[in-house]
């Protein structure tokens, strides 16, 4: 079980947090074609390395946030709250 | 015709389950029924909000604000629970209707019930379903938080170094009962 | 019953005091301390199990967890039986009743011994090779016999009746292991002011100090520090003790699993106790001082009874004053077994002698022969004899050049071997932590870690006591110092007492058989011998996972704690490289066995998952309601009256709405109170119906989709005031339909100034349905003029309830005059009682979900999860009125309009009646255009409800079916395993088609 | 050398010295005809039916480990066919056909044990699905039979079917055909055919990119051990997908996750065919060996890291104990995880794709194993004749941008 580090509450039990997927994924624009929607439901990237999430700390303050996670070790490198720039990660970037 | 006089008096839902007393060590009371809300909003409504409810609600994460009678629980950046004696729901209601600015009144009175949880074992018998560090530096007088209890959502307020405060959805409350007494078992005043 | 193998005098056990237990029947006694493992010894019981492959007779190896042999059935009673226990594990209570596993008739005499005959074809893998012809048999006669021969122990007859509990727990030091490593680094800890939690899973903390006499701390005996810190460790505040713990396994962010067991030593456990109780611990940093493991040798016929390691047999002297035999021949690759030998010779073993596989005598070796022991330098085991226990080993002696020459054969009844010593890396490598090849001692170690976790004493390659001490203090101090603790000074211990060898020798010895047919077990459980390794070398298995899986090794209970360095040795060996180049299998969680019942813990029965019941749940109950489970609540499914069954309860309630009113408790409703300026923007972003022009104090019935396009759930919208809205949802879809609006609120439209509130259980919700449901609620009604005109369909005040503060809404799913009473939970069974005696009153009755269900079929409202899957859009299941066409965007827009999602060979939902009037269809059947499809027709649609309809008089059902609306009045076939049913497609709404009776 | 019990006992005297290795290890040629990455069960599959049934023996698989050290050396092994939509049915089936052979054709014992698949039915929602998925079959000429919960309990004894209990089993489904495979058997038996047939298995070899020629087409591929030229190359990587797929310019609508399983001690036999309960999410069966293989769910987040919480497997283990309360004294041995491959519909991606002479198997998420057979077989024939084969054509990658989605589960409305 991960340790997640909430931006508002700090460190806390992943049960307590709901994964949303990528981050940084448009919403299809309403006119826009298959291809467009399909990527935006369905194209990740799926990185082996730093992907950029959303969670949200459903069980308790409920808010999205931003997060890095290194997929292969599964450490958190950054979590930040909705609105905040994303911390500098020393250069690594994350597709 | 319903006889209107006929409502029964309004009591906690937990007050219907076994009364689990097991002196010093642990001990669970329902909560005397009180008024809640669900309050959200943005800066200025949270400003206002303090002369609303006659409080000031707190900032900083996970933390409760108290009067003698009044309760503001930190349980997000832009949500407060809020909790006063039984009655004061419309009062309340009222003074909220003030505010110009944004924001959200939600009356979940009926929707919460709750424990009085306290006594040497107290952090103990939570830890059976709670995922969360209950040492008093982690988990201080004054904080608290919406977390889990088992496969139930809680909001648990640390009243003392020995008492908590639990809240959960009224159906929920058989269940958080049957968990906590389970866990309760084995802290017998003997034991 | 043979004489007695317990000792004099010695040992930690409690000569005062008897305890008697039962082996496969027979009685024996023993004593407080003894483990059934040491207790039987001294009966002189050595065989006590099977080998799992050839039921060969065997005994015990090891005197702790990694015991691969001896496992046995504990019984108490049918359910509290428990099977595969290592009887090395199980501390002895008095009538403990123990049998062996895995022989019939009886541990001796067992037919599976067969099996060994065939040993020769009998080879790894050789299940691969054969039982293909006929194909036929595998089934019917190769399988079913391979699975009676398989398996260990048998599961109990009846449920478990004991309890398991959960904890939670947080530190800043875990310490696992309470050696003197362990100790140390949890004193130094507990010194910093950290909270540590320190655990072992033996009884008694003090690890290997426990067995040696000869140790001594800061000039105290062993035994004495360890009391000393452990009674220091009690008294502080900051620190918890767990005995009979074990860490078990390793998760993300240094979260460990321990199993405490509980109550399995106890004769008579007392019932608040649980049996286990698992323990998740989060530590802030680890130390792991686990110790090491001793590997056995790997010689020709190496798995009799009374062949065991040799500090084992050290530990059932010193701990339990158990020597295993009388006649003793010690093989060693180090000098760890003269500890052995000497102990057991002061305790009055005839040992015959040390065979020891190096050339040079070592100082130990010096010391045995001064003491009167015969050394063999040079020498191995070439060959054992004996039944149920070994009679005889046969030397040999290694030349020089390597060649191996036969010896004298020499009669024992113990044969006390050690290749040296593996360091208990499991728990490290679980934590992701690297290991590094340490190319002098022959061992893995810790290397760089992935987790906050530090190794400490024999696990990270000491060997002396006084390194063990060294290495846990600063472990410790380290720890508690990053966790945030105090500084505490550096110590060195002034320590002596018995060293271990960590490496040694690796892999089968030499000696003179035939390598290709002697048995030298390399792992005893699943008797996987060297031969067998070479073998999947040879067949190609390249790499030590392939010759894991092929020839089992490692794979038994014991997960190859004593066998797996071995296996990798005559594994790299086969193919010609280093054991490094050839790597290790992955040590996986748990480091030992882990009772199911303790990771389900609270979760049974009842507490398995909550139940949630609505306020009027007492009162349908009493009216001998039976209930149904709609996500995780209890709903009133029909209320039966007299001896009615359920048909008949349904088509009254149902045949009682449309003619007088029925009441329905639709308290499990999710309801979202959507709050602020924007809320109309917000609400018609997420549905597709269009929400900014519905006036305060009306309803709309609202359709969700996610951004796929396809339906999601449904419910009724109404507005309080210009910026508070009402949202109901469907039972099931409650708290997921929060969390997405919740998802396109915050991460999609932050700027929206709207806020939402679960109100599901703030309300208790009672609907009134009928032509008389207008005078049923009246009485109770405050503040609303009910009257027709005035609160026609699909409106929604805020009025006085039975005098409560309440919500009324003008809705009907049944296409009747309907309104839902909202009043605050509380209050909900009072509003259920008054407007259930009002209707009764007025010739009504209470409905459940089955009428409720039908009466909505009737009128063909869909129910989203039923009568729509996930596959269906607004327009297919015939609600594309509600989409708001004239709006930019909303959720779901952009994906309905792909091309794959509109067009005539949709599949929508349509009304079907069955030729038959008398038929009721099956939900699920499928529709075809054939009477008689052949297999693999493709299928038109299937019936997704299907019900009797008592006002219609006949069975009706709503259906999927591909381009059904162009098929309107044309036939088709349900085809049942019963024959063909021919149906009609109709228009779904079956009642009242003009729908003339919602405004009555 | 042909297996036979004839051949074991002729070995038995010659002590086992002289079995050939089972599959040949060469060093990788420059150049194949077709090149498949991924040495899983799928892979090694497509190899063997290329060369066996389309003629195609030049052919490599590559693989970064060892074979079968992927999913397919991790999974529960339930082999099914009892799908709900038509193209699942007729894909699964196909594979279910082939597994009845197996062991013939290969002349290797898979130890395919045809069972019985129980899904136990505990809702009155269970019960509308499960029919449903019961009348398709039947239609699909699929052996499904619906049982009442007496006949449930009597096909596999110690099934809990008390009526008071949380989420008592109401009825259930059951597919006799069903059952499990010795998961590594199936990879080497493959290997060991497929090799005899002239297949190069090449372990230890990481492909690291996909080269491609001028006009866009796959010309070969990079890997660890070198360049290899390929005229055609088939991806078979499941966990790995969007990885390899990502080296040739393709995206993929997948996710990885870590999906959980582990197995009990030996006991004696007491599990007696495949139980599998979606609704409290359980899915159990005994291996010959007597260990209980149980299946655990998919952390939440993406992961490459094959293991995961423990909430998940301890999830799984309370619906054990419930479905068997006779099991909670069983013990864990063994847990472990694997990486699964998942789409939005969680149905597969079997296909040609945007790069000419690239072929691409992925997407089969949590329920692979039991395709194995099948996908070999219609990525060879799809990678033969250049065009997807009939049966596999609707599993095509484009069918998300056209809303065709195959998605088993949402049918059955538990995506709802
Ligand atoms: C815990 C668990 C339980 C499951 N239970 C079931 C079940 O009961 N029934 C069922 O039908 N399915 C089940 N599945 C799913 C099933 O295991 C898989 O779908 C199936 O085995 C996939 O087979 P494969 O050959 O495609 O993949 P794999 O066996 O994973 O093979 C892919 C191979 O590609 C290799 N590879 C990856 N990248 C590269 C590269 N760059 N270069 C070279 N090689 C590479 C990998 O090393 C791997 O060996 C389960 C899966 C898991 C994890
Ligand atoms: N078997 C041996 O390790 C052994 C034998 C003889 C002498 N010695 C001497 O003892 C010293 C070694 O001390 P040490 O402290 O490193 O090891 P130790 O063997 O004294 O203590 C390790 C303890 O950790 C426990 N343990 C192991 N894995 C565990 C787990 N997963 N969960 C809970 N408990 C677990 C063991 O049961 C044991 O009690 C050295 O001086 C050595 O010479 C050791
Ligand atoms: C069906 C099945 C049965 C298994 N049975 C055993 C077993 O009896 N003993 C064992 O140690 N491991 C068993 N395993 C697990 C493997 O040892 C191993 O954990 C798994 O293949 C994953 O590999 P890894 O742990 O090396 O990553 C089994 C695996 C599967 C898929
Ligand atoms: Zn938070």
């Amino acid at each position: 079980m991960l340790l997640i580090t909430c931006p508002w509450c700090g460190p806390r039990p992943e049960i307590e947090f709901a994964a949303r997927g990528e981050a940084h994924v448009a919403r299809a624009a309403p006119d826009a074609d298959g291809e467009a929607i399909a990527a935006a439901l369905y194209l990740r990237s799926n990185t082996r390395g730093l992907l950029a999430e959303r969670w949200r700390h459903v069980y308790g303050c409920g808010r999205y946030f931003n997060a890095v996670r290194h997929t292969v070790t599964d450490k958190f490198v950054a979590t930040w709250r909705v609105g905040e720039s994303r911390p500098d990660l020393g250069g690594e970037g994350t597709r | 015709m319903a006889d209107l006089t006929a409502l029964p008096a309004r009591v906690e839902d937990f007050a219907g389950l076994a009364p689990l007393d097991h002196g010093s060590r642990f001990t669970a009371a329902p909560l005397v029924p009180a008024t809640r809300f669900v309050f959200r909003g943005r800066e200025a409504a949270i400003e206002a909000a303090t002369a609303a409810f006659g409080l000031a609600l707190p900032r900083t994460a996970c933390r409760a604000a108290e009067t003698a009678d009044r309760a503001a629980l930190w349980l997000g950046p832009d949500e407060w629970l809020l909790l006063a004696p039984d009655g004061e729901g419309e009062a309340i209601a009222a003074a909220f209707r003030e505010i110009a600015a944004p924001h959200s009144l939600v009356d979940v009175s009926h929707r919460n019930t709750g424990l009085d949880l306290s006594g040497s074992e107290v952090a103990a018998v939570l830890n059976a379903g709670c995922p969360l560090d209950l040492h008093l530096a982690a988990f201080p007088v004054g904080m608290c938080t919406r977390t889990l209890f088992a496969k139930a959502e809680i909001v648990l307020w640390r009243r003392a170094v020995d008492r908590f405060r639990l809240e959960c959805w009224r159906s929920f409350a058989p269940y958080v009962h049957g968990v906590i007494a389970d866990a309760a078992l084995e802290y017998t005043d003997e034991g | 019953m043979s004489a007695s193998f317990r000792t004099a005098a010695g040992g930690r056990i409690d000569r005062t005091k008897r305890l008697s237990f039962s082996f496969d029947g027979v009685a024996y006694s023993g004593h407080p301390g003894d483990t059934l493992a040491s207790a039987l010894l001294a009966n002189g019981v050595r065989l006590m199990a099977r080998s799992f492959k050839y039921h060969r007779p065997r005994g015990v190896v090891t005197a702790g967890s990694e015991e691969p042999n001896a496992l046995v059935t504990v019984i108490r009673d049918d359910g509290r039986t428990t099977p595969n226990l290592a009887a090395t594990t199980v501390e002895l209570y008095d009538g403990l009743v123990a049998v062996s596993q895995n022989r019939w008739p009886s541990l001796k005499w067992d037919v599976g011994a067969l099996n060994g005959l065939a040993a020769p074809i009998f080879v790894s893998g050789f299940y691969y090779k054969t039982f293909m012809w006929p194909r036929s048999f595998w089934k019917k006669v190769y399988e079913p016999q391979i699975r009676a021969a398989a398996g260990f122990g048998e599961a109990p007859k009846a449920a478990d009746p004991d309890r398991y509990v959960n904890r939670f727990a947080h530190c800043d030091v875990l310490v696992i292991g309470a050696g003197p490593a362990g100790l140390a680094a949890a004193g130094a800890a507990a010194e910093a002011g950290a909270r540590v939690i320190l655990c072992d899973e033996n009884p008694e903390f003090g690890g290997s100090l426990l067995t040696d006499a000869s140790a001594t701390i800061d000039g105290e005996p062993g035994a004495a520090w360890v009391a000393a810190v452990v009674a220091d460790l009690a008294a502080r505040p900051n620190v918890t003790l767990l005995t009979r713990t074990t860490a078990f396994g390793w998760y993300q962010d240094n979260m460990v699993g321990l199993l405490e067991r509980v109550t399995d030593h106890l004769a008579d456990p007392p019932t608040p106790l649980p049996r286990e109780r698992l323990w998740q611990v989060r530590a802030k940093r680890a130390v792991i001082a686990a110790g090491a493991l001793e590997r056995p040798l790997v010689f020709p016929e190496n798995d009799r009874p009374g062949i065991m390691l040799a500090d084992a047999a050290r530990t059932y002297l010193s701990r339990h004053g158990v020597a295993a035999g009388s006649r003793a021949v010690v093989f060693t690759a180090t000098d760890a077994a003269y500890a052995a030998a000497l102990a057991a010779k002061a305790a009055g073993v005839n040992v015959v002698l040390v065979a020891d596989l190096r050339r040079e005598a070592s100082p130990a070796a010096e010391a045995a022969r001064a003491s009167g022991i015969r050394v063999d330098l040079a020498t191995t085991i070439e060959a054992t004899s004996g039944g149920r226990s070994v009679e005889s080993v046969r030397l040999a002696r290694i030349a020089p050049n390597g060649s191996v020459s036969p010896g004298e054969t020499v009669a024992c009844d113990l044969v006390l071997h050690s290749a040296g010593f593996t360091p208990t890396v499991h728990l490290y490598s679980q934590s992701r932590g690297k290991l590094r090849w340490d190319d002098a001692r022959g061992v893995f170690l810790p290397g760089e870690p992935h987790e906050d976790v530090t190794c400490a004493g024999a696990c990270n390659g000491a060997e002396t006591l006084a390194a063990c001490l060294d290495q846990g203090h600063a472990a410790g101090a380290a720890a508690a110092r990053a966790a945030g603790g105090a500084e505490v000074a550096p110590r060195t211990c002034a320590a002596s007492g018995l060293s271990i060898e960590i490496g040694g020798h690796l892999g089968e010895v030499p000696h003179g058989r035939d390598a290709s047919r002697v048995k030298c077990f390399v792992d005893l459980q699943h008797d996987v011998t060297a031969k067998d390794v070479r073998l999947a070398v040879r067949e190609g298995f390249r790499s030590i996972e392939l010759v894991k899986r092929f020839t089992t090794t490692g794979m038994a209970t014991d997960q190859g704690k004593a066998s797996n360095m071995n296996a990798l040795a005559v594994a790299a060996a086969a193919m010609g490289l280093d054991v490094p180049e050839v790597g290790l299998t992955s040590f996986r969680r748990p480091y030992t066995p882990v009772s199911f019942g303790a990771f389900a813990g609270v979760n049974r029965g009842d507490l398995f998952d909550p139940i949630r019941r609505t306020p009027s749940h007492e009162a349908a109950a009493a009216l001998g309601a039976p209930f149904e489970d709609v996500g995780l609540w209890k709903r009133a499914w029909w209320f039966p009256r007299g001896d009615e069954d359920r048909h008949a309860a349904v088509a009254r309630e149902c045949r009682t709405v449309r003619e007088s009113v029925g009441v329905f408790d639709a308290s499990t409703l999710g309801k979202i109170e959507v709050v602020g300026p924007d809320a109309a923007e917000f609400l018609n972003r997420m549905y597709v119906n269009p929400f900014l022009k519905l006036g305060v104090g009306k309803c709309r019935y609202g359709i969700l989709c996610r951004d796929d396009g396809f339906v999601y759930d449904d419910g009724v919208v109404g507005r309080i005031a210009a910026d508070r809205f009402h949202v109901t949802t469907t039972t099931g879809g409650a708290p997921r339909v929060l969390a997405m609006m919740e998802d396109y609120l915050q991460t999609e439209w932050p700027e929206l100034d709207v806020w939402l509130t679960s109100t599901t259980e703030q309300w208790a919700v009672v609907a009134v349905q009928g032509p008389k449901a207008r005078e049923v609620i009246a009485p109770l009604v405050e503040g609303v003029d009910l009257a027709a005109a005035a609160f026609p369909h699909m409106s929604v005040a805020e009025c006085r309830i039975m005098g409560l503060p309440g919500r009324l809404f003008r809705v009907s799913f049944t296409g009747e005059l309907g309104f839902e009473l909202n009043v605050p939970a509380t209050y909900g069974a009072a509003l259920w009682d008054a407007l259930l005696a009002r209707a009764l009153d007025l010739g009504g009755c209470a409905y459940g979900t089955e009428a409720m269900h039908v009466l909505r079929a009737e009128k063909g409202y869909v129910i989203v999860g039923q009568d729509t899957d996930g596959t269906l859009t607004p327009a297919d299941a015939g609600l594309g009125w509600a989409v708001g066409k004239a709006k930019a965007d909303f959720v779901g827009k952009a994906g309905m309009a792909r091309p794959d999602l509109t067009g005539p060979h949709r599949k929508e939902i349509v009304g079907l009646l069955p030729d038959d009037p008398k038929c009721v269809l099956e939900e699920g059947a499928q529709i075809t255009a054939e009477a008689y499809p052949a297999k693999g027709t493709h299928a038109l649609g299937h019936v997704t409800s299907a019900y009797w309809s008592e006002n219609v008089g006949r069975g009706i059902a709503l259906a999927m079916i591909e381009g059904g609306r162009s098929r309107m009045g044309t036939k088709l076939h349900v085809p049942m395993p019963t024959g063909p049913i021919t149906v009609t497609v109709v228009d779904p709404v079956f009642w009242d088609k003009e729908g003339k009776r919602l405004d009555g | 050398m042909h297996f036979s019990f004839l051949s074991l006992l002729r070995n038995a005297f010659s002590a086992h010295r002289d079995w050939p290795e089972q599959w040949r290890s060469p060093e990788p040629k420059p150049a194949y005809d077709v090149v498949i990455v991924g040495g899983g069960g799928h892979g090694l599959a497509a190899a063997y039916y290329l060369a066996a049934e389309f003629g195609i023996r030049d052919v490599a698989v590559v693989e970064k480990g060892w074979i079968g050290g992927g999913n397919t050396g991790r999974n529960t092994t339930i082999v099914r066919s009892n799908y709900l939509l038509e193209e699942s049915e007729a894909l699964y089936d196909h594979a279910l056909k082939l597994w009845e052979n197996l062991s013939q054709v290969l002349n290797y014992n898979v130890m395919f044990s045809p069972r019985g698949v129980m899904m136990l039915a505990h809702t009155t929602h269970d019960v509308q699905s499960f029919k449903r998925h019961y009348h398709a079959n039947r239609l699909a000429g699929i052996d499904t039979e619906w049982l009442t919960p007496e006949e449930a309990r009597d096909w596999c004894p110690g099934l809990n079917i008390a009526k008071d209990i949380r989420y008592p089993i109401v009825g259930a489904t059951l597919q006799k055909r069903g059952g499990v495979a010795r998961h590594d058997a199936v990879a080497w038996g493959y290997a060991r055919a497929a090799s005899a047939l002239g297949v190069d298995i090449i372990q230890n070899c990481e492909v690291t990119g996909v080269r491609r020629g001028a006009d866009g087409a796959v010309i070969g591929l990079d890997t660890s051990g070198g360049t290899i030229a390929a005229k055609k190359v088939g991806v078979s990587v499941a966990g790995h997908s969007s990885q390899v797929m990502d080296m040739a310019g393709v995206r993929l609508p997948i996710e990885s996750f870590p999906l959980q399983a582990l197995v009990s001690e030996p006991l004696k036999p007491i599990v007696s065919c495949v139980v599998m309960s979606n609704t409290i999410h359980a899915y159990i069966s005994q291996s010959d060996k007597g260990d209980l293989v149980i299946g655990a769910g998919t952390d939440q987040y993406v992961s490459y890291s094959q293991t995961g919480g423990m909430q998940i497997t301890a999830h799984t283990l309370d619906a054990i104990c419930e479905l068997f309360p006779v099991l909670r004294r069983a013990r864990m041995m063994r847990n472990w995880g694997g990486i699964v491959d998942t789409t939005a519909d969680r149905s597969p991606i079997l296909g040609t794709t945007p790069v000419p002479g690239l072929y691409v198997n992925c997407g089969w998420g949590t329920g692979g194993f039991k395709a194995t057979p099948g996908a070999g077989h219609l990525l060879a024939a799809t990678i033969a004749r250049g065009e997807p084969h009939p049966i596999a054509a609707p599993f095509s990658l484009d069918r998300f941008a056209r809303g065709r989605l195959i998605d088993e589960a949402a049918a059955a409305a538990v995506a709802h």
